[in-house]
């Protein structure tokens, strides 16, 4: 079972919890990101998180079918990102995964958050503390010329 | 003949621009690296044209490669990404 | 901030989230173990827990203060099991590790379920469809002779 | 001079058992080896016995070595362990 979704409602991570459940697994890891008020030495005060949303959903759909590919079909896999503006302690992303052991959980939901980070299409502005705001660098998406 | 492209724009492309896309003139048959070089004059910073040298066009469902056609469907261009 | 317990009362994952949080910290991992419906290949209807409450608790501060020793005193960590009879599904154990990025909050999750699974004085019974039941072997505390 | 040492059973060691406590006479000044023996001859089947040679005696606060006294506090004997 795949859940994936972009949201402007506040993530749930009983949702994730309830998604990724199942009479023959023993073992469920969830990962929250939230937005922090520090980053590189400035104090944020909020985060804006623009993305593409029919491409970012076939990207995530992609990116659980890849774990479940690797560590089985039956596994339970969730991620949902946040869009819009996020003050400081909100939950930007949560990836989960469940299954009969916990060795796979831990590396299946390790491995959602690591590829959603470098190949999803979503961009992240970080509002100051002294007013200034500034899109993030990121991981470049394009296919070496 | 040739076409028109409404590019749709995100992140830092968006960065002082009221609307969310830009539009260029390309060849029929023109390959993404001309969409490239069409977006590139188009654009009005070397900032926003340094950016562009890392970002990628894509579709609803693909990254698309240079040397591609420019498909006809909805085109998009990405800066590199920092999701999460 | 460490916080660690046992309970008969059913585990709460948004409480370990709760506790798992700070404006420093841009991520949190939570781990959940539930009674699984087979082990070994036995149909498994039930697990009562059974523990000794003051080490138990004593050595899940002692191995929550070996992750902050490891990963950072800042990091939050919590660590809770369930006591009683559990039916299939239930979680029995959480952990949780929030800190500023992620690689810690992962790292430090899964130090706190394997350390708590070799050395917390905590047996399990299984109650199995056919009306039987049997304490599970587990990990010897006793130092070698 | 000995002293009655009541022992806390857990997990398998309250198989089939009413009481939670078995408990056994040392000599004052044994070690936690002389517990092991005394507890092994109270116990009456040959699997309680195996298991006591995989299980440790500790108090609140720690596992004991064999090559220990025997504290002055509440003793228990802990079975290999499986939480989770």
């Amino acid at each position: 079972m795949i859940h994936v979704d972009i949201t402007e409602a506040v993530l749930d991570p009983l949702a994730a919890l309830s998604h990724c459940c199942a009479d023959s697994h023993g073992a469920a890891d969830l990962f929250i990101g939230r937005v922090r008020n520090l980053n590189e030495g400035r104090a944020v005060t909020a985060v804006s998180y623009d993305l593409h949303p029919v491409l970012c959903k076939n990207i995530f759909a992609e990116i659980c079918r890849e774990a479940q590919g690797r560590w089985g079909d039956h596994i339970h896999v969730y991620l949902v990102h946040r869009l819009g503006r996020l003050e400081v302690g909100e939950a930007s992303v949560i990836t989960a995964v469940s299954s009969p052991h916990r060795a796979h959980s831990f590396e299946a939901c390790r491995y959602l958050i690591e590829q959603m980070k470098v190949r999803a299409p979503i961009w992240k502005q970080e509002h100051y503390v002294d007013g200034d705001s500034e899109w993030i660098k990121g991981h470049a998406l394009r296919n070496p010329a | 003949m040739t076409r028109q492209i409404p590019i749709r724009l995100f992140g830092a492309f968006r960065q002082g621009r009221s609307d969310a896309t830009l539009t260029v003139e390309i060849d029929t048959d023109a390959r993404v690296s001309e969409l490239r070089q069409a977006m590139s004059k188009a654009l009005d910073s070397d900032s926003a044209r340094a950016l562009l040298k890392a970002s990628a066009f894509a579709t609803d469902t693909e990254i698309l490669d240079d040397d591609q056609p420019v498909p006809e469907r909805e085109i998009s261009i990405l800066p590199p990404v920092c999701g999460g």
